[in-house]
């Protein structure tokens, strides 16, 4: 028991050397891993606030039923309950014919159109808000479809350009951000283990005489993961400052042109969760990236 | 001289020498060893070296002293034969077996093989740290050691910042700290003055007398003749002398 | 003459001996310069797609002034006119109370709002289209000026919901790609100036020695500046190759999905001035990162 | 013995010998250097080597024999004093002159100080290289003079190939292939046995016949007196002998 303690204490020992000795090359390791992390955390605060942004201006598209004619109150009001249970609904109002004729002296400048006219020819509606999700062109028509059918339902207004507008700029944001981001991982992953792969190049000398004093595939190989790992640690909390500093001091000067697209939002930093992934991924970078690299290291064993 | 076959038979003289030699913990069986197609670095060498034997390595520039070293310690395998250290098969050994090994071989590298970034009681302290000795232990013995070649003052200090002749101190005191079974010095004494090199030289010897087998490769005609021990001399990668102790009768 | 012939075939031969002496090394090098620019790559196509689309998109977008009842055909020629020169105006398009009517019919459900009237109600109309760098709401704001004290136009819809979302929209885009442009721009510099120190930092004994026999500051540094450009260019030109491999295997099967928001606009890969910007500039990179490295390098005076 | 003063005065014998010094190519005065606070690993050391001397530097391990080389091709600054090297203060020397001076010096380094990744004969050449000489000219010349250390036929090799002998052979080749004007050759055949270490000095005392200064530094008692050449012991730091060469009076 003892003995395993020594053991592990020479082994927590030997990479804590071993990243002072090579103070240099740790740091400019654990830089690169910090802004390969920082692009990443960049990345993902940016596609968190747009999703964010797409929800709330998504949230405005509406599809409106119109009611036939002289329907009754309490009839539209069994309707509006038999559409809100249609798959990706979010939200029925019902919009009474007095209301529709505010809305539509508001809207539209030709107020002309109605002069003529002695009672209020529009129709009651109802305004049909989508769940985030089904605010596609799919999701549009199930709706459609489920009205069809229904009694009392006159006609349709979808706001088609509005649907196609929002359903290109939402497929946009997360065709870009799978894309990028994509990319990206490999990309960290890619930098993180070559990185390390350089730093531990430049300690080849150290595996070989450790290996020639005897040093078993354990005590020449975990030393080395440690260090990666907490290089990878170490820059994944570096990245994580960095991001929150640059979050704060980018944020509030451009708080009003922000507000313009954000509304009264606020921009949303990391969660919580992404952040330890952005830490926790560093370290397992690290260590995959030392793996990979006294993988390469061929043994002093001819 | 003519290697003797590996095995138990022969005649009495041969079967007495062949007695010693298996419970040797060095034995080589017709080594060979090429590094570039035609030519031999080691060529056809039986030896067998005793517990508490110390023998001397010696032959020119290029002669295959360090390649035979090499092949002791699993730093090389040879091309052909058999090499038999503390009781294991060096050709046939796996690759994990290896530290196990080392662990009780002690060497000295001709070029030292310190590391630059520790210190000189960190690289002294590396062949027990490899063995998981406890820390306080660990640094008794590795003062202990330090202070027999002379550089205890010295063991907070890198090894850039020593002398040619100190670090090779440093290499030999490495190299004793763990007590090894076996221990291989290369040139040991080449960066050393007459003085030293006797002082260490003792230190080298008393080791053998506390029962290791002890190899020394070196230049050091003096040397050999001060201490009157088994001397080898290659040529070629070929043994063309191996005369006993002087102390022996020949 | 032939003194310097030699000393620059020298500084060449030294810099590839280097190169072909530290394959791995260099090769780990060229890797992480080639994935960061082809993450600067993959973002710098995605931006340009992006703001195609975005364009495209935009040009959807309509003001739409109504004409007072009764106004004669000259009469609204002439104001059409007047509003083609206004500034930021793109097209202007003349729709008739007849055409208004189809497609009030077409996009609206409520026809029953049409069906007691006996003449066509709805006023002739100017349709007009702005440049796309006009697609704000100052922009509209302009027009909207303009076409106040012009007689003969009762009224304004500005589709104002289109160009708030349009105007999100592009914004967003603009601000993401300026923001993620920023960090990705300087974590390329930085990442692969640290892989070009770090490659340099296993070869430190090198530039000791060379010193050590006498190599002038010239001749020890220019050969590994030599070593930093041509791993940058190689960097570059492999980065080019994944992109457009990337590019070619990607675009191909999505090419359904692409086509639903890029209409039936090929998606495009970087322009040639791009591309040779991204080579450069890996090659520019490589060799700053260099000279950071060679910088940091104390040399054998004590 | 205490060291002269550098200058014009003094007495007739005494002119004489600071005549010799005045057009000599290396000159020492009251040279100190201290790495650590406190200790002196040159200690108030004045020298001067004559064009085609050739002198031995001798002393204990840790006595400073390489530092003081060291001082003379500016890889350390002394402390303290002056020191003049072909012409020039090496105290004073900006860092941009370095270069031009060690050109025109040649050293046999104690740890060799071959590039592990490049053949032999780039390590070679490269002291050609820095001089800019022209490719045939280079590969000429060296494989000349690794043809008088023995080693053409290695040329095409890595170091990490080659015998502690080999090594060294190489480095010393390396130090003779520009015909520098001084040479300072540290513990030069450490690794060497004893036909070759002759062979090996009688090339280093021929560039001294060519009007080289050649300094030496060794612990070899018999290459010292073989050679009968002039002696300097330090200790310490110190010049505690210098014992001028037996072919001429006391
Ligand atoms: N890795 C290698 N690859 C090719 N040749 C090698 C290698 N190692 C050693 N040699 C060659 O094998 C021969 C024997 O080398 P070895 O190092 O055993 O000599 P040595 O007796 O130790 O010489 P020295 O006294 O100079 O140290 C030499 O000619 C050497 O060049
Ligand atoms: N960079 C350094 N930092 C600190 N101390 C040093 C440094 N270099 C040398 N020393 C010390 O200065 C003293 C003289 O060293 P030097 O290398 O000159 O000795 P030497 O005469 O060449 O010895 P050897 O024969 O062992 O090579 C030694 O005690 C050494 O430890
Ligand atoms: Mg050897
Ligand atoms: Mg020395």
């Amino acid at each position: 028991m003892n003995r395993v303690a020594t053991v592990i204490y020479l082994l927590f020992r030997t990479a804590v050397r071993g990243l002072a000795s090579s103070a240099t090359t740790s740091s400019a390791a654990v830089v690169t891993i910090a802004i390969t992390l920082v692009l990443v955390g960049a990345f993902t605060i940016l596609v968190g606030n747009m999703r964010g942004m797409l929800d709330r201006f998504g949230g405005d598209l509406r599809i409106t039923a119109y009611f036939e004619e002289g329907l009754d109150l309490a009839e539209a009001r069994r309707i509006a309950g038999s559409v809100a249970t249609v798959e990706g609904v979010h939200q029925v109002v019902m919009v009474t014919p007095d209301e529709a004729l505010a809305r539509f002296r508001e809207t539209t400048g030709a107020e002309a159109l109605l002069e003529g006219l002695a009672s209020n020819p529009l129709p009651a509606s109802l305004e049909i808000a989508l769940l985030p999700e089904h605010r596609t062109e799919r999701g549009v028509g199930r709706v459609e479809q489920a009205l069809e059918g229904l009694p009392g339902i006159d006609g349709l207004a979808k706001g088609q350009e509005w649907i196609d507008g929002y359903a290109r700029a939402a497929n946009l944001v997360r065709f870009a951000a799978l894309g990028l981001g994509a990319v990206l991982a490999v990309s960290a992953l890619m930098i993180v283990s070559n990185t390390i792969r350089l730093a531990i190049y430049s300690r080849e000398d150290e595996l070989d005489i450790l290996s020639l004093v005897g040093a078993s595939r354990t005590f020449l190989r975990v030393p080395f993961l440690l260090e990666g790992t907490i290089q990878g640690l170490t820059g994944g909390l570096l990245a994580i400052l960095v991001l929150w500093l640059g979050f704060v001091a980018f944020t509030e000067p451009i708080r009003v042109g922000l507000s313009f697209f954000l509304g009264n939002a606020a921009p949303r930093f990391l969660l919580c969760g992404e952040a330890a992934w952005l830490v926790l991924g560093g370290a397992i970078l690290g260590m995959m990236g030392s793996a990979a690299a006294l993988s390469g290291w061929r043994g002093t064993t001819g | 001289m003519t290697a003797p076959e590996p095995g138990i038979g022969g005649s009495l003289p041969e079967g007495l020498a062949l007695e010693q030699r298996d419970d040797a913990p060095v034995r080589m069986y017709h080594v060979s060893k090429s590094y570039l197609a035609g030519t031999f670095a080691l060529h056809d060498i039986s030896l067998s070296f005793g517990r508490g034997e110390m023998v001397f390595l010696t032959g020119s520039s290029g002669a295959g002293k360090t390649t035979l070293l090499k092949s002791l310690f699993a730093a090389e395998r040879p091309s052909e034969g058999q090499i038999l250290v503390l009781g294991r098969n060096i050709a046939r050994l796996e690759g994990s077996a290896i530290p196990f090994l080392r662990r009780r071989i002690g060497v000295v590298f001709q070029d030292f093989k310190l590391l630059a970034s520790r210190t000189i009681e960190e690289n002294v302290g590396m062949a027990l740290d490899v063995l998981g000795t406890p820390r306080r232990e660990n640094r008794q013995r590795t003062f202990q050691v330090l202070k027999q070649v002379g550089l205890q003052h010295r063991r907070l200090h890198h090894p850039l910042s020593l002398s040619g002749g100190e670090q090779q101190r440093v290499a030999i005191a490495r190299a004793l700290v763990n007590q090894p079974q076996v221990l291989l010095a290369d040139e040991p004494t080449g960066n050393l003055d007459p003085e030293l090199t006797l002082e260490i030289m003792d230190l080298i010897a008393d080791a053998a007398t506390r029962g290791t087998t002890v190899i020394v490769a070196t230049h050091d005609v003096s040397l050999i003749e001060r201490y009157g021990k088994r001397t080898i001399r290659l040529e070629g990668g070929r043994v063309v002398e191996d005369s006993p102790a002087t102390g022996r009768a020949a």
